[in-house]
Parts: structure tokens; C-alpha cells; sequence
């Protein structure tokens, strides 16, 4: 695993000299060394371990488990599609090679960070992970350069937190090693110091996976990055943080830990606090992506929405709810890599993301448009996509442990879902194609495989989930979860739920039939005539004659109905308190505070220096004479 | 005596860099603080009652008490002279600044800016 | 022979004051030369040299330790490496042959009056150093800090001369003084060293020194710095142990938020990396002022670190910003340097596969074994600050749009930007190339028997 | 109120440093024999044990003896701060110059001036003649001032700034007065060089830099005490040159 990893951080540096070269050699190259990655991860035995390298004395540890399996496989499935579609994405981008060396590069380090064996070697992979990411995202529009500090600072808090309570575990057991440390933990008496430890770690996850304190970046990261990136950042990147948060929730046995603390249905109370952030996301995230236009921050909202969900899955400590938070995941990971695609291909052909400038690409762009209609699907969580499972199994979950608040919010959340991801739907693909955008074809084959085999891979997981959920049980197994509940049952086609099970294959084949009938029905009805948005005007924006209201209408743009689509129930919550707003006043009182140093001591004129150095040494006087 | 005289004259040096708003002023401060740093070393080195350390015939012999510490006075002829070197060299800097900035008052300057 | 890294340059500079056009060619001669020097003085370690035959403690004695040996070293090297430039150094070659001999007198001597006249040939030569460019507000409040500062330095020798009745470093470290007079004395000697080693609030001089030209901060938070903090190791450490130790440390800690707020607030680049080197030198501050060996040597590999950093830094935006006037997007013609500057940066946060990250790591993992829990909390709260505007200057020099047309750039700042940011990543894996003479310093700092012994087995020796 | 926090920051500062008063010992009452300036007055560095001093073992008691006029007595100067000056912490003197070398290059490089300044007053013919009378007998004051710099008070910096007192003198004098700034440089330049030459070549002969590896000769008399004298010409010529050269920079302006 130590070569492979090292050598792939080292071809990336090589990749951006081949990529000086021809952007496109690199771009094949990355992508054969995605797939060389995706094989080598079938290759690897669950359990092995090795040594990477020592550091201050302590051995660097790379350890294999069914954990690291899984979260790899979903990354590089991720990856690896994104790899080939930008063999040709790239010719839009400015920085090519650059982009294909640190692409290459977070993807070893992330892998690294699944890899990890021990709280250091992840802290390193994981910063090489974000320095890399992040030198991608300002590649892309003018505001991805402040979305890239942002997401820098974002990041580098939860890390820091991170660091500082792996070092106080280290101070206190003189060890790195997860499973030792887990071991440790268990049986360590001290309350205050577990409970610190596991917010201060889970803080990287918070940060990453977009959840609700830290939760600000998603926007503008996602929103404003190179849109093929933006699918492995929302689709792969944020899985990382999910990645630290199952690892300290499940991998570190929580329950034993914090016996005594439990508040509500046997969750320990920092568990509840952590789930109670994942219900918070949720209710952002749908409702802020509810109200975007722009279409990739509106499935960037999206996303933290989906790392809510994983993060209440996992947070249950339950069985299955567990199983449905790892699972979604999986399924989250390709509808948003589907979607920001699908979105990456649209811009690539139209070169702009505002949903209301656009609409009827279905006509122009019908393999685009299937996959995203797939994507939102599995997203929204309708079956017989795969996003349904996972959505169902962590409402099992909730009911069953009785939380009804949660659940509520869960089942909000999956209600605003069809709502936000209708709205590129209706606004992208559906309605009238502006005038402007009539000779858009569809994007390359190149471009649209890629998307096609992940839908393909979602669907066929939505109707057969039992390969992917047998890793799952597997990392269960090894988190002693509840052990003895078997919930993937193969050979009774069943995913068992605690109020009853659900047969993937059965409501699959319900939908074939209902969907044949649909179909059926659409071909035997008339067909509907195409007229144009404001009927009898000739022109683009030179209407005749037409007024509504007495008035005459000068502005069509403004009748399109996707224009504020949503905008009465947006209404409701339109002053909202905005988060962002809080962190804006924190910089800026840095900011001021860095002003009033820069004022009070490294301004003014001699005497104040004079002052300072007369001051400074009174007060040591004072302090020790 | 002339400890207190050295230290008075230090918090003069002290009164002066915190109250002028005249660089050249300040400068001046600064050169009373050397100056009474250098009473002080000397003062540091006074034996009572004993005369310059320069054997000469009336002197010819070290006898306990008669010669004051010499080592201070040569540290002190050091530091006067790099006492000179800082002056030079700020009343350089002060000639630059006034044409700079048109003023030595600090108040008064243009151009000071961040 | 040690002695002679002082003579070189200073005689150099003597010569260069006959015929003004020498200056430079003397100065890469002379750096070459003690460059070499430096080297071949390995084989001396440890000796003291006696100027004149006068043993200590009556005459002078330059005294060549580890400590002082990797000190001289490491200084030497960067004027080497600042030799290349003879466009940064121009007319200030003999102000920089005098601050080179100044820097290693400082570092070797082993006589406290014999430092202080160093200190102040330094303070001279960096005033007039920051004077460059028409800086002279900024050199003249820097001026005036450091004669303040170097009264106070003055009166802490005489303090120590009337306790001792001698001015030997190695004589005061066997003294035994009364507690009353050892405060005394360590708190002059504290504000003293205070404004060279850019101690809170002592360092206002700093902002406008290194931000006002081009040659000071290449030079000054170098080889000045690194003396400096080795001055700092040497006198509250070796000769006064404890005294104000503890003092320093929360003011170090202080110096280390208010450097990286104030660069946070700035906009300025070569600003903002003159308010870093504040914050950094908090930082090896607050872990040298433990006193004790771990934190000792990873003081000072912190040290080389950042000053290897700061050097690529320095260099590649000194030359950026006195060659346009609008930064934006600057990198794109300047894609060498704009690498090294990336690097460096991101090595100066402490960015795994970068060498910042090996010290900054270090130090945490020792504060934390020492019990420690406010420095490492403090210190990833100041890096997080420095990660913020670092990143802003990278994400801005890099990716925003271009203002200006780029210029072909200069052959001796890329390859000497890129070497040392290389060297910086080598740095990384394999750290020994910096602990390992880092520990040694520390090793002979910390020790007080040692030092003493040098000095006295040393007596009669070259 | 300005002025009341100041005078108030200024009395704690007094305050302080007459706290700090306590540890030194009383003004004139200092006890020479615990200090190494006792060893220079007695001129027997060489023989006392370093080891003990080092050790704070004390000095050991000598009893009293004859110097003046005797012969190789150490460095052999009558004047004790000249030969701590120039012999035993010669190097702290090699900094000084340093510091005033390095003072007058960055007046140099500040002021930078080609050209006498003008200030367009006439000196009166009096002083003009008087100043002609009187700059060669200066210069022979500031001459006998740092030849005899080891037998009497004064030596080369005091020596030195006579010198360039003459310079100034010329300078209000004479509107037209200009020194070359080249040969001023080179004074001072060939001097300092001397003086570390010197240095080099007593480590060469001797083992030892700045060491004085010359014949000392007798107390008291004007060839005495090895390279002192000879060390204390070059101080004070190279004094002499780097003052005239500020006051140079400090009257001449650009153009």
C-alpha cells in the first residue's frame, strides 16, 4: 500500500510535466491510473497492515480494513469517472495541467486517509488532501479564489482540532494506532477528557462533510469550483469528513465510552449532540437549496443536507441506521457526482449556471438530461433508485429508536428534496430553450460515459443492493454493532427493517410495470404542440401586442415559471438568520482585532516605541521583583 | 550620588522620548539616555578617593585605593564612541526625512501613511 | 581561525571603503571565504580563542562551540546565499561586509561588553540596511528602538560587571548571583535582546523595516534574526538560567497572535510576511523559553525552518513588489518563483510533505508531553491565522486575473527560490539535515557545566 | 495629560532602576581586588591562574609593586585605560571602529552628496587667516594627542576628533572647502585595514589575534608598549578621516 500510494503522489508531480507537454496525455494517464487504483483496491487483503515510515518515533500506519475498502471503492468509483470526463472537460479550463497533477495527487492522499492506521498518518494524508483539493477549486470562477480561502480555513479548523486531541490521546496513552486507541478509550475513566477528545476529532469530520456549524464553505466551494470538480468535491472529498465522523462515532466505541450519558434512547449525549447537528444540516441544507438559482450551489446546499443524513445514520449507534447511514454514502456520492456532471456538461456547452437562464435542454442534450433525471431520483430518495434504500433504512432506524423530531426532520428534508432538485430539472432541461442556446449539442461520448455508467451502477443497486451492502454488514460486524441483526438478506432478495423489509426487486419490478403502463398511456394521447413562451410574439424580447394586466410585457425573462420558481414558499423563511453572516462577523473581528495591533503597536511614531519598551519592562519588574 | 544623577538623567532621556513630538528632539532624548548610561558605567567604576589609572612618577606603584577602576572608563570610551555613531547616523536619517516628508514633527509629516 | 571569520569581512569592508566599486566583488569573495571558513572550523569544535593572549576572564575569547559552530554555519550560509544577488545588495556591499562580521562576532564572542558592541554594529549596519529605498522613517524608528534597546543591553553588562567584577560569559554563568540581581539583570538583558529578537511589544520597528525595501528583510529576519535568537538561547538559558523565563514565554506567546493578527489585517505582501516573522519568532520564543533540552533543539529547528522559508519568501517578494506595481495574478509569468513562494508558504504553515511541518509538529507533541496544553492550542490557533492570509496571498498572486504584463523574470531568484523550497521538501523526509545540528546548539546551550568547561580547558589554546 | 503619564512612566522607570540600585555595590565603594581591572593595573594577567578567577576564586594577593618605569612589564603602558583599550580588550576597540566606520559609510550612503552645500554666508577675513594659522597647529595637537595616547589621558579618538575638528573648522571657514571623499575613504579604509592587519599579523607571529608581538619597552616612555602606540595611529588618522568624512556628508549635497 506504502508504494502504490508514494509512487502515485509521485507520478502526479510527473503528470504536470507530461501535462506541459499535452494536457491530454496527462488527463488519459490520470485516468489509467485511477483505474490501475480501483483494481488494486480488489487486489488488497482486508486486514493487512504496514508501515509507512516512522515520524518523532512513531510508526506510520497503514492498515486495510473493510472500512477503508469501502469508502475507497465509493471514492475511486467517483474518481475514476471524473478522470475520464475530463479527457475532454478539460479543453474548457484554463489550467489543465495543474488541474490533472492535483487531482492525481488528492486522489492519493485520500485514499492515504482511508488507508490509515494510525491519527497521524490521516492528519497527513488528510492535509495533502486539502492543499491539493484546494489549489483546484480557485481554478475555477472569479469568486472560486475567496471560496478556496474560505474552504482553506474551514478545513484547517476542524483539522486543527483534530490535531490537537490526537496529540492529548497521544499525551495520554503515548499512542497513535486507532485500534489501540479505541481499546484505550474504552476503558479510560476520565468523562471530561473522552468527550473532549471525541468533539475535538469530530470537528474534521464537521468540517469537512459540510455539517451545519462549519457547513458555510459547501456554497461557495462547491458552487464555484471547476465543475468536474465540483462532482469529486461534493461527491467524494466531503466523504472524508463522513469517513472521521464513522470513525469516531463507530470505530471508537462510543457506547461503551459513555455509559452513563446516555440522554434519549440509549444515545450517549455526545452522539445526540452530533446527530442533532446532522438534523440542523438537514433543515439548512434543503431549505437554503431550496432558494438558490444558481444550480450548482442549490446541490451544494444539497450536500449538506445528505452529510446531515449520514451523519444522523450514523450517529443512531443502531444497527440499521448505521448500515443506512454508510450506505447512503455510497449513494450520495454518485448522485452528486451524476448531478455536478450533468451540470459540468450544460455549462460546458452553455457557460453559465444560472438556472433561470436557462431551460429545454432536453431537447438538445436528452443523455445529460437521463442521467441527471436518475441522479435527482436516487437523491431525493425515490425508489427504485438506490438514494431510496439508504433514506428508508435511516428512518427505520429513527422510528424505531423513537425519535420522532428527527425523523420529522429527516422526512422534511426528503419532502424539500423533491423540491430543490425539481428545480434544475424544470429550469435546466424542461420549458422553452432559449433562442440563444439553439445550436447546443450534446457533450462528447467521452463526457456522457462516464455519467451513464454511474447511473448505471446506482441503478443496479438500487435493485439488487446486496454487493454493496455486504461490506457494509462487514464494517458492522467489525464495529460490533449490534451483531447479531442481519439486515442484508441475499437470498431472500430482503434489506430488513426493523417494522418490516423491503424487497428491491419486487417494487423494481412494480415500477417496470407502472412505468410501461405510463409510457403506454403517453403514446396514446395526443401529443402536445410546441408554442413558444409568450404565444404570439416573432421575436425574442420584441413582444407585440401582448399584455397581461393591463400592461404590456417588455420583460418576458421575468414570466419564464422558473424564474424564482419556489418563490412562495421561499417567502416564508426570507429573513432567515444566515449563519454565514455569524462566521462574517468572527473574520471580521479578527480582522479588527489584527487592526488594533497594527494601530496600538506596530504603527506609531517613536515615542510610542519608547512607551512599549519603558512598559514592558515595568511590567516584568512588577511581576518579578 | 551619581548613581541617582545617571538614573534622573536616564528618566529625563525617558520624559523626553515619550513627550517630544519633534524627531530631532527625540534623538536628543535619546543621546541624554547614552550619556547617562555612560555617567553610570563610570560611576560603576568610581573607588573613593582614587585618582585617574595612569602610572606616572608621582604614582608608580598600585596601591589599594588609589586608582579608580580603569575598566569601566575604557568601556565607557567605547560606548561614547558608538554613542557618536548612532547620533550621526540618526541626524543623517533626520536630514533624509525632513526633505522626505517635509516636517520632523511627527504629528506634522506627510506621507506616513500605514 | 575563528577569528578570522570576523577579520575576513571586516577587513573586506575596509578595502571596499578605499575603491567603492570593489564593494561587491569583495563581498562575494569574502562570503565564499567565510563560507568555508565556517566549515573547516568543524575540526575546532570546541575551542575559545583568546584575542590578544589575554586569557579569559581578563581579555576577550571568542568562544567556538556547537552552539556557536552551527550558528556561524547556518549565518554564513545565507549570506553565501544572498551573494548571489548583486542587484538586491548594490551600493550596501560594505554595510553588509560589516553586518556579517558584526553577526559573527555576535554569535562567537564569549565577553558581554565585546556582544554589546556587536549588537550595536549590527543595530548600525541593519539601520542603514533599512534605509534602502528611502525607507528612512521606518530606519529611524528603528534607530531609536534599538539605541533604547542597547542602553539597556549596556546597563545589564555593568550590572554583571559589578557582581563579578569581570564581563567572561563563562565567569557569569558560574557566578551565583542573588536572586534580586539575577531578575535584575535578565529582565535589562530581556528588553535588550527583546527588539532584535522582534519580542512583543518591542517589534514595532519591524513592519516598517522589512516592508520598506527589498534588502532589509532578505537580510535581517535571516542571518540578524537567527543571531539574535541564538543570543537570546545563550544568555537566558546558558549564563542567567531562570531569571525571567517564564516572562518571556507569555509574552512570546502574545508576540506569536499579535504578529499573525496583524498580518491577517494586512495588505501589504512584503507587510504581511514581515508581521509572519513576528508571529513565527513568538513562537521559537515561547518554546525556547522553556529552558529545556527537547524544546531547546526544536526551538531552533523551528528556527532554521522558518528562516529558510522566510528567505525564499522574502526574496521572491521583494523582487515581485519593486518590479510591479499590482500583484494580482503575478505567478502566471513567474511560475518558479511562484512555486518556491508556494512552498515556502506552505511550509510555513506546516503543511505535511514541507519542512514546517516536522518542527511545528514536534513542538506540539513535546508541549503536550511536557503538559503543556495552551502552547499547542495557541500555536494551531496562530497558524490557522497564518494559514488564512498565506493561502489568500498564494490563491491571489496565482489565480487572480492579470493586471500587469509579465517581465522575463531574473534566472538568480528562480533557481535560488526553487533550490532552497526544494531543499525545504527534502527537509521533510529526511529532518536530520536541521535536528541533528539543531539538537547539538541545544545541547551546548542547555548545558551550563559544558559551556564553562570549554572556557577553562580551552585556556591557552587557539 | 500627555505630559503627566509621561513624567509618571519616567518615575516608575527611576523607580525601577533604584530598585535595581540595591544589588550594585555603593558608589565609591568597590572593592577592586574582586575585579579583573585589578590584574590590569598590576599587569600581571599573564601570571594570575585564569582557572581560579574563572572559578570566582579570587585574586591571588600580590604584593605591592613598582610599575612605573620598570621594564616589560606586560604591555607596557603607563596610561592602564589605554593599555585595556588597545591591548588587553583590543577587539571591543576593532568593533568601535567598526560601529564609526559603519556610522560614517551609512551617513555616506544617506546623504550621499557630490557637492559642497552653499549656505551663502561669508566668513569674516579674521577667522578665514586665523583658521589657516590654526588648522596645521590642530592637527599637530590631534597628532601628540594619540601618539601619547599610552602614556597620558586621551589616545586615538580623542586624537581622531581633533582632527577632524580642524576639517570642520575649514568647512565654516571656507565656502569653497570641499574634502575628497575618495581620500578620506581611502584614510579610513587603509587604515582600518592596518589596524586588522595588525591583528593578523600578531596571529600570525604570536598565536593570537590583535596580539602584541612587538618589544614593550619601558613604563613611561614614549617607545613603549609594542604595537600600542602604532595601533592608537591608526584609530586615530582613521578617526580622524571617517569624522571629516561625516562632517563631508553632513555639508555637501547632491547634484
Amino acid at each position: 500500500m506504502a508504494i502504490t500510494l508514494i509512487s502515485i503522489l509521485a507520478l502526479s508531480v510527473a503528470v504536470y510535466f507530461i501535462s506541459k507537454l499535452s494536457w491530454k496525455v496527462g488527463a488519459v494517464i490520470n485516468a489509467l491510473a485511477g483505474a490501475y487504483l480501483m483494481i488494486y483496491l480488489f487486489t488488497l487483503k482486508v486486514g493487512s497492515s504496514e508501515v509507512l515510515g516512522t515520524l518523532f518515533g512513531e510508526k506510520l500506519l497503514l492498515t486495510y480494513t473493510n472500512a477503508s475498502f469501502y469508502f475507497s471503492f465509493v471514492s475511486m468509483l467517483v474518481i475514476l469517472a471524473v478522470m475520464v470526463f475530463a479527457i475532454k472537460w478539460l479543453d474548457s479550463q484554463k489550467y489543465p495541467s495543474a488541474f490533472n497533477m492535483f487531482l492525481l495527487m488528492m486522489t492519493a492522499a485520500s485514499l492515504g486517509v482511508f488507508f490509515a492506521g494510525d491519527l497521524l498518518t490521516l492528519y497527513i494524508f488528510w492535509e495533502i488532501a486539502v492543499l491539493s483539493s484546494m489549489l483546484i477549486v480557485p481554478m475555477g470562477k472569479k469568486e472560486a479564489r475567496r471560496a478556496a480561502i474560505i474552504y482553506a480555513v474551514m478545513s484547517a479548523t476542524g483539522t486543527y482540532m483534530y490535531l490537537y486531541a490526537s496529540f492529548m490521546i497521544y499525551s495520554r496513552y503515548g499512542n497513535f494506532n486507532l485500534a489501540e486507541v479505541a481499546k484505550d478509550l474504552a476503558n479510560d475513566p476520565s468523562m471530561p477528557f473522552k468527550v473532549t477528545v471525541y468533539l475535538l476529532l469530530a470537528a474534521a469530520g464537521i468540517a469537512k462533510s459540510g455539517i451545519f456549524p462549519l457547513h458555510t464553505w459547501l456554497r461557495i466551494a462547491h458552487g464555484n469550483a471547476p465543475d468536474a470538480f465540483s462532482a469529486v468535491l461534493s461527491g467524494q472529498l466531503v466523504k472524508l469528513g463522513s469517513y472521521v465522523l464513522m470513525l469516531v462515532t463507530a470505530f471508537f466505541p462510543t457506547l461503551k465510552m459513555f455509559q452513563g450519558l446516555e440522554l434519549y434512547s440509549k444515545i450517549p449525549s455526545p452522539n445526540y449532540f452530533l446527530l442533532a447537528l446532522g438534523a440542523t444540516s438537514i433543515i439548512v441544507g434543503t431549505l437554503m437549496a431550496i432558494k438558490q438559482d444558481d444550480m450548482k450551489m442549490l446541490i451544494a446546499f444539497s450536500s449538506v443536507a445528505n452529510g446531515g443524513y449520514i451523519l444522523v445514520g450514523i450517529a443512531t449507534m443502531d444497527a440499521i441506521g448505521f448500515e443506512g447511514g454508510i450506505l447512503h454514502v455510497f449513494n450520495h456520492a454518485l448522485a452528486a457526482a451524476i448531478i455536478f456532471m450533468a451540470f459540468a456538461s450544460v455549462v460546458y456547452r452553455t457557460h453559465t449556471t444560472k438556472i433561470s437562464e436557462m431551460g429545454g435542454l432536453i431537447h438538445k442534450m436528452p443523455i445529460t438530461f437521463i442521467s441527471y433525471l436518475f441522479a435527482i431520483i436516487s437523491l431525493a430518495g425515490i425508489p427504485p433508485m438506490s438514494g431510496f434504500i439508504s433514506k428508508w433504512m435511516i428512518y427505520q432506524a429513527l422510528v424505531r429508536k423513537g425519535m420522532f423530531v428527527t425523523a420529522f426532520i429527516a422526512f422534511f428534508g426528503s419532502i424539500g428534496s423533491f423540491l430543490y432538485v425539481f428545480r434544475p430539472l424544470a429550469g435546466v432541461f424542461l420549458g422553452q430553450l432559449p433562442k440563444k442556446y439553439k445550436d447546443v449539442k450534446e457533450v462528447p461520448a467521452i463526457m456522457w460515459i462516464p455519467m451513464v455508467t454511474l447511473v448505471a451502477i446506482s441503478f443496479i443497486m438500487g435493485v439488487w443492493p446486496f454487493p454493496i451492502l455486504k461490506p457494509i454488514e462487514a464494517m458492522r460486524a467489525d464495529f460490533a454493532i449490534s451483531p447479531s441483526v442481519k439486515i442484508a438478506d441475499a437470498s431472500n432478495w430482503l434489506v430488513r427493517g426493523v417494522t418490516g423489509s423491503w424487497n428491491p426487486v419486487i417494487v423494481f419490478n412494480l415500477f417496470i410495470i407502472g412505468f410501461a403502463i405510463a409510457y403506454l398511456l403517453y403514446t396514446l394521447f395526443p401529443k402536445p404542440k410546441k408554442v413558444d413562451l409568450l404565444a404570439p410574439h416573432k421575436e425574442e424580447g420584441a413582444p407585440i401586442n401582448i399584455y397581461t394586466g393591463g400592461e404590456y410585457i417588455y420583460t418576458p425573462d421575468l414570466y419564464q415559471y422558473n424564474t424564482k420558481m419556489y418563490a412562495g414558499f421561499e417567502r416564508m423563511y426570507e429573513k432567515h438568520p444566515s449563519w454565514e453572516k455569524v462566521l462574517d462577523m468572527l473574520c471580521k473581528f479578527f480582522h479588527d482585532l489584527g487592526q488594533l495591533v497594527h494601530g496600538w503597536f506596530f504603527r506609531p511614531s517613536p515615542s510610542a516605541y519608547a512607551f512599549w519598551t519603558v512598559m514592558t519592562l515595568l511590567i516584568v519588574f512588577w511581576v518579578r521583583w | 550620588m551619581v548613581y541617582w544623577i545617571s538614573i534622573i538623567l536616564m528618566g529625563i532621556g525617558i520624559y523626553g522620548l515619550l513627550t517630544q513630538k519633534n524627531l530631532f528632539k527625540q534623538l536628543i532624548s535619546l543621546a541624554i539616555i547614552d550619556t547617562a548610561v555612560n555617567v553610570f558605567i563610570i560611576a560603576a567604576g568610581y573607588v573613593e578617593g582614587g585618582k585617574a589609572p595612569i602610572y606616572t612618577k608621582a604614582l608608580p606603584s598600585f596601591l589599594k585605593g588609589a586608582f579608580v577602576d580603569p575598566l569601566p572608563q575604557a568601556l565607557v570610551l567605547t560606548a561614547i564612541v558608538i554613542g557618536v555613531g548612532v547620533l550621526a547616523l540618526g541626524a543623517a536619517l533626520l536630514v533624509r526625512v525632513k526633505e522626505k516628508h517635509k516636517n520632523l514633527d511627527v504629528e506634522n509629516m506627510k506621507g506616513v501613511g500605514e | 581561525m575563528m577569528t578570522l571569520a570576523i577579520a575576513i569581512p571586516l577587513i573586506a569592508a575596509f578595502l571596499a571603503a578605499i575603491r567603492k566599486s570593489w564593494g561587491y566583488i569583495l563581498y562575494a569573495i569574502a562570503a565564499i571565504l567565510n563560507f568555508i571558513l565556517s566549515l573547516s572550523l568543524i575540526g575546532a569544535v570546541p575551542s575559545i580563542h583568546a584575542l590578544g593572549g589575554w586569557k579569559p576572564p581578563f581579555g576577550i575569547n571568542l568562544v567556538l562551540d556547537n552552539a556557536s559552530f552551527y550558528a556561524i554555519l547556518f549565518i554564513n550560509a545565507i549570506f553565501l546565499i544572498v551573494a548571489v544577488f548583486p542587484d538586491i545588495i548594490g551600493k550596501y556591499a560594505t554595510v553588509m561586509l560589516v553586518l556579517m562580521a558584526a553577526v559573527n562576532g555576535f554569535v562567537l564572542t564569549g565577553d558581554l561588553f565585546n556582544s554589546f558592541v556587536f549588537m550595536e554594529i549590527i543595530s548600525a549596519a541593519a539601520v542603514i540596511i533599512a534605509s534602502k529605498r528611502e525607507n528612512y522613517y521606518s530606519a529611524f524608528k528603528y534607530l531609536i528602538f534599538a539605541g533604547i534597546a542597547g542602553s539597556l543591553y549596556l546597563i545589564a553588562v555593568i550590572f554583571v560587571y559589578t557582581q563579578t567584577g569581570s564581563l567572561n560569559m563563562a565567569q557569569a554563568a558560574y557566578f551565583s548571583f542573588s536572586q534580586k540581581s539575577l531578575v535584575a539583570i535578565t529582565t535589562l538583558f530581556l528588553i535588550g535582546l527583546g527588539v532584535e529578537a522582534k519580542l512583543f511589544p518591542l517589534n514595532g520597528w519591524v513592519m516598517g523595516v522589512y516592508g520598506g525595501n527589498d534588502l532589509a528583510p532578505v537580510i535581517l529576519s535571516t542571518a540578524v534574526t537567527f543571531s539574535a535568537m541564538y543570543m537570546m538561547g545563550r544568555l537566558m538559558i546558558t549564563i542567567f538560567g531562570g531569571g525571567v523565563l517564564q516572562v518571556l514565554y507569555v509574552l512570546a506567546l502574545i508576540t506569536m497572535l499579535a504578529g499573525e493578527l496583524a498580518a491577517l489585517y494586512q495588505k501589504n505582501l512584503l507587510k504581511t510576511l514581515a508581521y509572519s516573522s513576528i508571529g513565527q519568532a513568538g513562537l521559537v520564543l515561547a518554546v525556547l523559553s522553556k529552558g529545556k533540552e527537547p524544546f531547546t533543539s526544536l526551538a531552533y529547528f523551528q528556527l532554521m525552518n522558518e528562516v529558510t522559508a522566510k528567505l525564499v519568501l522574502f526574496l521572491v517578494a521583494g523582487y515581485l513588489v519593486y518590479k510591479y506595481t499590482n500583484l494580482n495574478g503575478i505567478f502566471k509569468s513567474h511560475k518558479v518563483l511562484g512555486t518556491a513562494f508556494s512552498i515556502a508558504s506552505f511550509s510555513l504553515v506546516g503543511f505535511p510533505l514541507f519542512a514546517g511541518f516536522q518542527s511545528k509538529l514536534r513542538i506540539i507533541m513535546e508541549a503536550f508531553k511536557g503538559g503543556d496544553y495552551l502552547l499547542p492550542a495557541l500555536l494551531l490557533l496562530a497558524t490557522l491565522i497564518e494559514l488564512t492570509y498565506l493561502i489568500r496571498w498564494n490563491v491571489r498572486l496565482w489565480f487572480e486575473d492579470q493586471v500587469e504584463e509579465g517581465e522575463k523574470g531574473s534566472w538568480r531568484h528562480g533557481f535560488v527560490a526553487i533550490a532552497l523550497a526544494i531543499f525545504l521538501v527534502v527537509i521533510f523526509f529526511f529532518p536530520n539535515i536541521y535536528l541533528a545540528p539543531a539538537s547539538k546548539m541545544a545541547d551546548a546551550i542547555t548545558s551550563v557545566s559544558g559551556y564553562i568547561n570549554i572556557v577553562t580547558s580551552g585556556l591557552g589554546g587557539m | 495629560m500627555r505630559r503627566l503619564y509621561a513624567i509618571l512612566i519616567a518615575a516608575g522607570f527611576v523607580y525601577m532602576m533604584l530598585s535595581f540600585l540595591g544589588v550594585v555595590p555603593g558608589y565609591g565603594n568597590i572593592d577592586l581586588c574582586s575585579r579583573v581591572s585589578s590584574s590590569f593595573l598590576l599587569k600581571d594577567v599573564s601570571e594570575q591562574n585564569a582557572k581560579n578567577w574563572l572559578m570566582a576564586k579570587g585574586l591571588e594577593t600580590k604584593s605591592i609593586e613598582k610599575v612605573y618605569g620598570e621594564k616589560n612589564k606586560e604591555d607596557g603602558c603607563a596610561n592602564v585605560v589605554t593599555s585595556i583599550v588597545v591591548n588587553y580588550r583590543s577587539f571591543d576597540t576593532l568593533g568601535e571602529v567598526t560601529v564609526l566606520f559603519t556610522a560614517a559609510l551609512g551617513v555616506g550612503l544617506i546623504l550621499g552628496g557630490t557637492r559642497r552645500k552653499k549656505y551663502g554666508l561669508l566668513p569674516n577675513f579674521v577667522f578665514r587667516e586665523s583658521t589657516r594659522i590654526l588648522v596645521p597647529l590642530i592637527i599637530l595637537f590631534g597628532a601628540y594627542i594619540f601618539v601619547h595616547g599610552h602614556l597620558t589621558p586621551g589616545g586615538g579618538f580623542p586624537g581622531g576628533t581633533i582632527i577632524a575638528a580642524a576639517a570642520l573648522l575649514l568647512y565654516l571657514a571656507d565656502e569653497e572647502f570641499f574634502l575628497s571623499k575618495v581620500s578620506t575613504g581611502a584614510l579610513e579604509g587603509s587604515m582600518g585595514g592596518l589596524y586588522v592587519i595588525a591583528g593578523l599579523l600578531g596571529l600570525a607571529i604570536g598565536g593570537y589575534f590583535l596580539y602584541n608581538f612587538l618589544p614593550t619597552g619601558r613604563v613611561g616612555n614614549l617607545i613603549s608598549s609594542g604595537i600600542v602606540p602604532i595601533v592608537y595611529t591608526f584609530i586615530g588618522l582613521k578617526v580622524g578621516a571617517e569624522l571629516s568624512g561625516l562632517i563631508t556628508d553632513l555639508h555637501s549635497e547632491e547634484g
